[in-house]
């Protein structure tokens, strides 16, 4: 797991925020592409749920896959805004919205968003850790 | 019914038949028809055993072969069992109507007078229509004097003959490809032949059964072919010149007198 | 006008269409050749119900409405991805505010059984005074006692028609069909047509299910079938179709074995699989994409199709479940358990046995959701409703909501309805489709693809009477640049192209243009074309040939020369080696023109005007953007900007009304109809040789004037 | 003409009349003679004879099978009676596949196709020999014309469905004869020209061979996946799982 540490470091607050599980009406819209079936709207409840929602896919095995292909899509804006008017998180926000302005095709940007955000995830984490053993 | 086909494997019986039905023609001893006070003898007894195994046996033929299916007519069983008793059915019938034809064959051949008897006349196409069209009552008019068979069944004789021997030299073709490699392109022929045949065969035997024992006015000469007599009125009434033929004969042999009758002249 | 055959009638048809009259019982012939001009499938369909159906604004559930099933000249052919095929139409129950005159298709084996039993098709019509089923064998035709089958569901009711072969006909493993040998034997059985469970109970949602996963939809058939007091069809035969040049039609079908995953299963080399459209074999989405669940399965194809789209897993679950079938529930599956998990082959399973429109069930589901999330429904909810959305995305889920509809219990006394109907009933009809949570885009039927971005979809659905559900265009023009896009894949085949293999094969148009999505190209007289082009080739081609739209049109295609696919060639070559006779692919085409006018003209007497051909509300206003319930990830078309084309996303874009309006009015130009009403002209009608239909409008007061 | 004198009553006929006598003789000899000799025959066959014992020779080739690859859309069946008889036809095709739409992978379908048996139940339960060994090729196939429609090959083939079948249509027992009768076909057929149903197969799931295979309870049972691309298209129907 990439150790890159983000602009601004956490407080127990903002990493709480960061971890939890917004409401219905607060999730993000995600979808699922398949050609046999035409684009599935998703609604991801909270930073994890993204992160594990995102799969890095294989250009070639997508293509192979025909009809049957499957690809889990996030609109990297979208999910840059939601992080930062959601979540609030606006550290994050910003890093994931210079890649999006990349325009770099989807499957490129994936990769990177994924560790962006499993990096964020594991440092609120670790903030949280933090808090607890205080806490005790 | 069994699964065994006869005509596989008892196949030799059916070519025993034909002999079978020759040597008994052999040693058979015929009466000839003749008065018996008011009745008169018409067919003797080898007569009727050569009508029934023949007319029986074409009955049983027709049946089990249209209902193994003929030319285009569909089959009237289902495959497996029904079909092979069928067959079976098909080959009991085959023996008795070889022994039955053949039988009548030789013994025709033995007195070749009975078979002139069966033999159409000059007059036959003009008294068959008038006969039809007596019996079924559009003509109104009286035969001139007919022999012992009317003209009409002498046609229908004609017929009859023609689609046995058919029948039976396809047959036998048919029974030849169960041991020998008859070409297809024989066997192409000769099974639609034996099915043409049958047809045919059935256009001669359901009139003939209609005429011969349906219809009211034949049953005495119905009757007469199992016992062999018809009363002496109906003799005289539809078979005049029989009669005639027969009073003669037997004038002839009281009297010793050697003057030959009309009859077979115009016959021959 | 155009000869489908040399010999009338003699090859590819089996010359005559039964007629059941459930009123009276009464079972008559009607001779093929009567309605021969039509071709077959939809195109006859249409004549007869024009012909037999006396009231034709009559509901669909009115005893007056006649359903016909029809099979074309291929059916039961080596034809590749047809011969499996069956045409359903009548007045459908499912569209709002007014049940168009419609129609559906299904796959599977039905089509190749009723032409073995010597029918090219069956007409029903009136209502049986008891609950009845039909069963054909050959030529023997008889309405049985369906009391016992009416509760059943799908499966059920398909089991209880085999279990009734009785032994007796059973030889050696083939069934002979008779008391003669020469019967016919057969070691198929029975291909069934049925409802679900009391279809007449949830109408418009009420599919016609066939085998596994065949189904008749849209239009609510099944709904119309119960109305009828009519179970299901079934369907043996043992003839065959008799064919004008077989060595002709054995050479084509190879020919085509090469355009498609076919020819080439055995070599990865040369496995393509999403440039060429349908090309992937079926798989039962669990191995697709659920490895853990180790499922393994085959793919599986209807009759004499060479795609082979559906699959059967060793589970039996799932079984020939492709499409909506699967994918109405395998996002919610995924997004309850990370993964698909058993739960999506259940709720296709569940939804095949019910005999529930896969479709509108697709939207209900999505719509139910945001209501639920939104706090709106649920448990003490405005909208109260006792099903267990806590474990929504899970079999049992899904079980509880098909079941509520079958049983119109909790919410689905009201989705059984009709979901715009069920909108209705609970007062959020105009609220949910402005904003777009509840996506029907027109005629109240669920959005598919997005009028918006793919217009071709959108304006097919909207001038005609249902979703089109026809993917030829958007494979090409919508998936291939998509997927590609997202992964930085340069396309095989370039957007300029694509403009030219699209030009070559769209005769009689042939313009370069057609596939031009830009904001300007949505609105311009080659769309019109394009539409135009797609409307007649489907009613001919698709619906009255019925070539699957899994399949056909086949216009780019990495197996053909220069990626060039089979349209345009393939369709005539195989119908004339059948029929023996000298179709081109352009009489196919007017043929098509034909029949969809005389679909207009019926829509035009059901109460048609181009006023109420109106897109809803959300398409005019709300962008296809994320957060919108008809979020599409970014929509990659091809587009002719600045004199040259390219692949750009569309996403977001909304339709301008005014301009809406100014295509329609092109269109109506284009196909001859008054610009005014959108009724067809006598001009037109004459021209097509349907004089006696012009009167017919003229009578009603519906009649185009003439431009 | 000789028999002029009729008499009536009882005649010992010909003892009187010279000419018939010898005609008499002739016939009962010829009768005699006959069934003599035909039931001689017999006895010598029965008695001295051995049994016939069959010597059919191999086929020139076998149709190879892959149930697990097959997509059921029965364009095989299709093929074959559009070679053989110019329509499409699955009641006259020689091959069968049946499937059940609920059943479970494997066991969803089956493919019946004629194993060209090295010892041919059909050939040998044949009366007429219509069902026979190609010369040249060996391959088991009907001589039409010879066929006399009692369906013992139908009933002896030891696979259900009999792979011998009855062609209703045209009246006669045909089966799988490896295309050398595919008159509708401009394609040479047999073991060493084409066969419509493997050519037709959009799965590659039939297969000819020269060899003799191996015999199993379901017939010749191949896997036709392994080492192909089969198992990358994610079907998992052979060994590995494979979906991404």
């Amino acid at each position: 797991m990439s150790e890159t540490i983000l602009v601004a470091p956490l407080d127990a607050e903002q990493a709480m925020k960061i971890l939890r599980h917004v409401e219905p009406t607060e999730a993000l819209e995600a979808g699922i592409l398949t050609p046999m079936a035409g684009t599935r709207p998703v609604r991801l409840f909270s930073l994890e749920e993204a992160e594990r929602f995102l799969i890095i896919h294989d250009g070639s095995a997508i293509a192979q896959g025909g009809a049957w292909a499957k690809v889990n899509y996030v609109d990297p804006a979208h999910l840059a805004t939601w992080v930062g008017d959601v979540l609030g998180d606006r550290a994050l926000a910003d890093e994931l919205a210079t890649l999006a302005a990349t325009r770099e095709p989807f499957g490129f940007l994936v990769p990177r968003i994924k560790s962006l955000v499993a990096t964020r995830i594991e440092e609120a984490n670790k903030v949280m850790g933090v808090v607890d053993l205080a806490a005790k | 019914m069994s699964s065994k086909l006869w005509f596989d494997s008892i196949i030799w019986v059916v070519w025993l038949a034909p002999f079978a039905g020759i040597l008994a023609a052999g040693v058979t001893r015929r009466t000839n028809p003749r008065i018996e006070g008011d009745r008169v003898l018409r067919h003797d007894g080898a007569a009727m055993v050569e009508h029934w195994t023949h007319g029986i046996a074409t009955a049983v033929l027709l049946v089990s072969g249209i209902a193994m299916g003929v030319l285009f007519f569909p089959a009237l069983v289902r495959g497996g069992a029904p079909v092979w008793a069928a067959m079976n059915i098909h080959f009991v019938a085959v023996v008795v109507f070889l022994f039955g034809t053949f039988y009548y064959g030789a013994n025709t051949v033995l007195s070749l007078r009975r078979l002139r008897e069966h033999l159409p006349t000059g007059d036959a196409i003009e008294y068959t229509k008038r006969h039809y069209g007596l019996l079924l009552g559009f003509k109104k008019f009286t035969m001139p004097p007919e022999r012992k068979y009317f003209e009409s069944e002498k046609m229908a004789f004609i017929m009859a003959a023609a689609a046995t021997i058919t029948i039976i030299v396809t047959g036998f073709m048919k029974l030849a490809a169960h041991s020998l490699n008859v070409p297809a392109s024989v066997m192409s022929i000769v099974t639609p032949a034996h099915d043409v045949a049958t047809l045919l065969m059935v256009a001669f035997i359901l009139p003939h059964i209609f005429f011969a024992a349906i219809l009211p006015s034949s049953w005495p000469i119905f009757r007469s072919m199992f016992t062999g007599h018809v009363s002496l009125d109906y003799a005289k009434h539809e078979h005049a010149g029989w009669l005639a033929e027969l009073e003669t004969a037997q004038r002839q042999d009281a009297a010793e007198e050697t003057k030959p009758t009309p009859a077979p002249k115009r016959a021959a | 006008m155009t000869t489908f055959m040399e010999d009338k009638m003699a090859n590819g048809y089996s010359g005559k269409i039964l007629k059941v009259d459930l009123t009276s019982g009464k079972i008559e012939t009607i001779p093929t050749s009567k309605y021969e001009s039509w071709g077959g499938g939809h195109g006859m369909g249409s004549a007869i119900f024009w012909d037999l159906c006396t009231d034709k604004t009559i509901k669909g559930t009115d005893p007056g409405n006649v359903v016909t099933i029809m099979t074309s000249p291929l059916s039961g052919t080596l034809a590749p991805s047809v011969a499996g095929r069956t045409e359903v139409q009548g007045i459908g129950i499912q569209a709002y505010p007014i049940g168009w005159f419609t129609r559906s298709n299904f796959g599977g084996r039905f089509s190749t059984q009723l032409k073995a039993a010597g029918w090219d098709g069956i007409v029903v019509m009136g209502k049986s005074p008891k609950k009845v089923w039909l069963n054909i064998v050959n030529g023997d035709v008889k309405l049985q006692d369906a009391t016992d089958l009416w509760g059943l569901n799908t499966v059920e009711t398909q089991e209880e028609i085999w279990a009734t072969v009785p032994d007796s006909m059973k030889e050696s493993g083939w069934l002979n069909l008779g008391e003669s040998r020469d019967a016919g034997r057969t070691t198929q059985r029975a291909a069934v047509l049925t409802t679900g469970p009391s279809a007449e109970k949830f109408a418009p949602m009420a599919a016609l299910v066939h085998d596994a996963g065949n189904g008749a939809g849209q239009g609510g058939f099944g709904g119309v079938f119960a109305s009828k007091n009519l179970k299901a069809v079934s369907v043996l035969g043992t003839g065959g179709v008799q064919v004008a040049n077989p060595d002709a039609l054995m050479k084509a079908r190879l020919w085509a074995k090469e355009y498609s995953f076919a020819g080439h299963s055995d070599s990865p080399d040369k496995y393509v699989g999403l440039i060429a459209f349908g090309s992937t074999p079926g798989q039962a989405l669990s191995t697709t994409v659920d490895v853990a669940m180790g499922t393994k399965s085959r793919p599986q194809a209807c009759v004499g199709c060479i795609r082979s789209c559906r699959g059967r897993t060793d589970n039996g679950k799932g079984n020939e479940s492709s499409c909506v079938d699967f994918f109405w529930y395998d996002s919610h599956d995924v997004k309850a358990h990370g993964q698909i998990t058993e739960a999506t082959p259940r709720a296709a399973d569940a939804m095949q046995a019910a005999g529930v429109n896969a479709f509108a069930l697709e939207a209900a589901t999505l719509w139910i959701e945001a209501l639920f999330n939104q706090g709106i429904m649920g448990a003490g909810k405005k909208i109260d409703s006792s099903l267990p959305f806590d474990r929504f995305g899970s079999g049992e889920f899904a079980e509880a909501l098909v079941n509520s509809i079958i049983t119109q219990t909790d919410i689905g006394k009201e989705l059984s309805q009709g979901v715009a109907q069920a909108a209705q009933a609970w007062g959020r009809l105009e609220m949910d489709t402005t904003s777009g949570i509840l996506p029907l885009q027109e005629w109240g039927l669920p959005h598919h693809y997005d009028a918006r971005t793919e217009v071709e979809w959108g304006y097919g659905s909207l001038i005609g009477e249902r979703d089109i559900n026809e993917h030829d265009f958007n494979w090409s023009v919508y998936w291939t640049p998509t997927i590609n896009g997202l992964f930085g894949v340069t396309p095989v085949v370039s957007a300029k192209r694509l403009s030219e293999i699209f030009a070559k094969k769209t005769s009689p148009y042939n313009d370069p243009m057609m596939i031009n999505y830009s904001d300007e190209g949505i609105y311009s007289e080659a769309m019109a074309k394009t539409v135009a082009f797609h409307r007649h080739y489907t009613r001919f081609w698709k619906q009255s040939m019925l070539y699957c739209d899994w399949a056909w049109a086949d216009f780019v295609n990495p197996y053909g020369p220069d990626n060039e696919g089979m349209t345009g060639i393939g369709e005539q070559k195989f119908l004339n080696a059948v029929t023996g006779g000298n179709m081109t692919f352009e009489q196919g085409m007017e043929t098509g023109r034909k029949i969809w006018n005389l679909d207009r003209a019926v829509w035009a007497l059901q109460g048609r005007h181009r006023d109420i051909e109106q897109f809803t509300e959300y398409s005019y206003t709300t962008g296809a953007h994320p957060g919108t319930t008809t979020y599409e990830a970014p929509y990659v078309m091809p587009v002719f900007e600045n004199n040259e084309w390219s692949f750009k996303s569309v996403a977001g874009r909304v339709l301008d009304r005014q301009k809406v309006e100014d295509w329609k009015t092109l269109f109506f130009k284009l196909e001859g109809w008054d610009v005014k009403s959108g009724w067809p002209t006598r001009e037109t009608l004459a021209k097509l040789d349907l004089s006696n239909v012009a009167d017919a409008l003229e009578k009603a007061g519906k009649l185009g004037a003439s431009a | 003409m000789t028999d002029k004198k009729i008499t009536g009553g009882v005649t010992p006929s010909g003892s009187d009349e010279p000419g018939t006598f010898s005609r008499r003789q002739f016939v009962t000899g010829l009768g005699g003679v006959g069934f003599g000799a035909i039931l001689g025959g017999m006895l010598v066959k029965s008695i001295i004879l051995p049994d016939q014992v069959f010597a059919i020779p191999a086929s020139g080739g076998y149709l190879l099978v892959d149930t697990k690859k097959c997509a059921g859309c029965s364009s095989c069946m299709l093929a074959c009676s559009l070679t053989h008889h110019g329509e499409t036809n699955l009641s006259l095709s020689r091959i069968q596949i049946t499937q059940d739409s609920f059943g479970k992978f494997p066991d969803d379908i089956t493919i019946s196709q004629c194993r060209q048996c090295p010892y041919p139940s059909c050939v040998a339960a044949c009366p007429t020999g219509a069902m026979h060994a190609d010369a040249k090729t060996g391959v088991r196939t009907v001589d039409e014309a010879k066929c006399i429609g009692c369906e013992r090959c139908v009933n002896a083939c030891p696979f259900t469905p009999s792979r011998a079948l009855w062609n209703f249509e045209e009246k006669h027992a045909e089966k799988c004869d490896l295309c050398l009768g595919a008159k509708y076909w401009d394609e040479v057929g047999g073991p060493d020209g084409k066969r419509a149903c493997e050519e037709v197969c959009s799965m590659h799931a039939i297969k000819f061979t020269k060899e003799l295979p191996n015999q199993s309870a379901t017939g010749y049972e191949t896997d036709l996946r392994t080492g192909t691309a089969w198992n990358d298209y994610g079907f998992n129907g052979a060994v590995k799982a494979n979906g991404r």
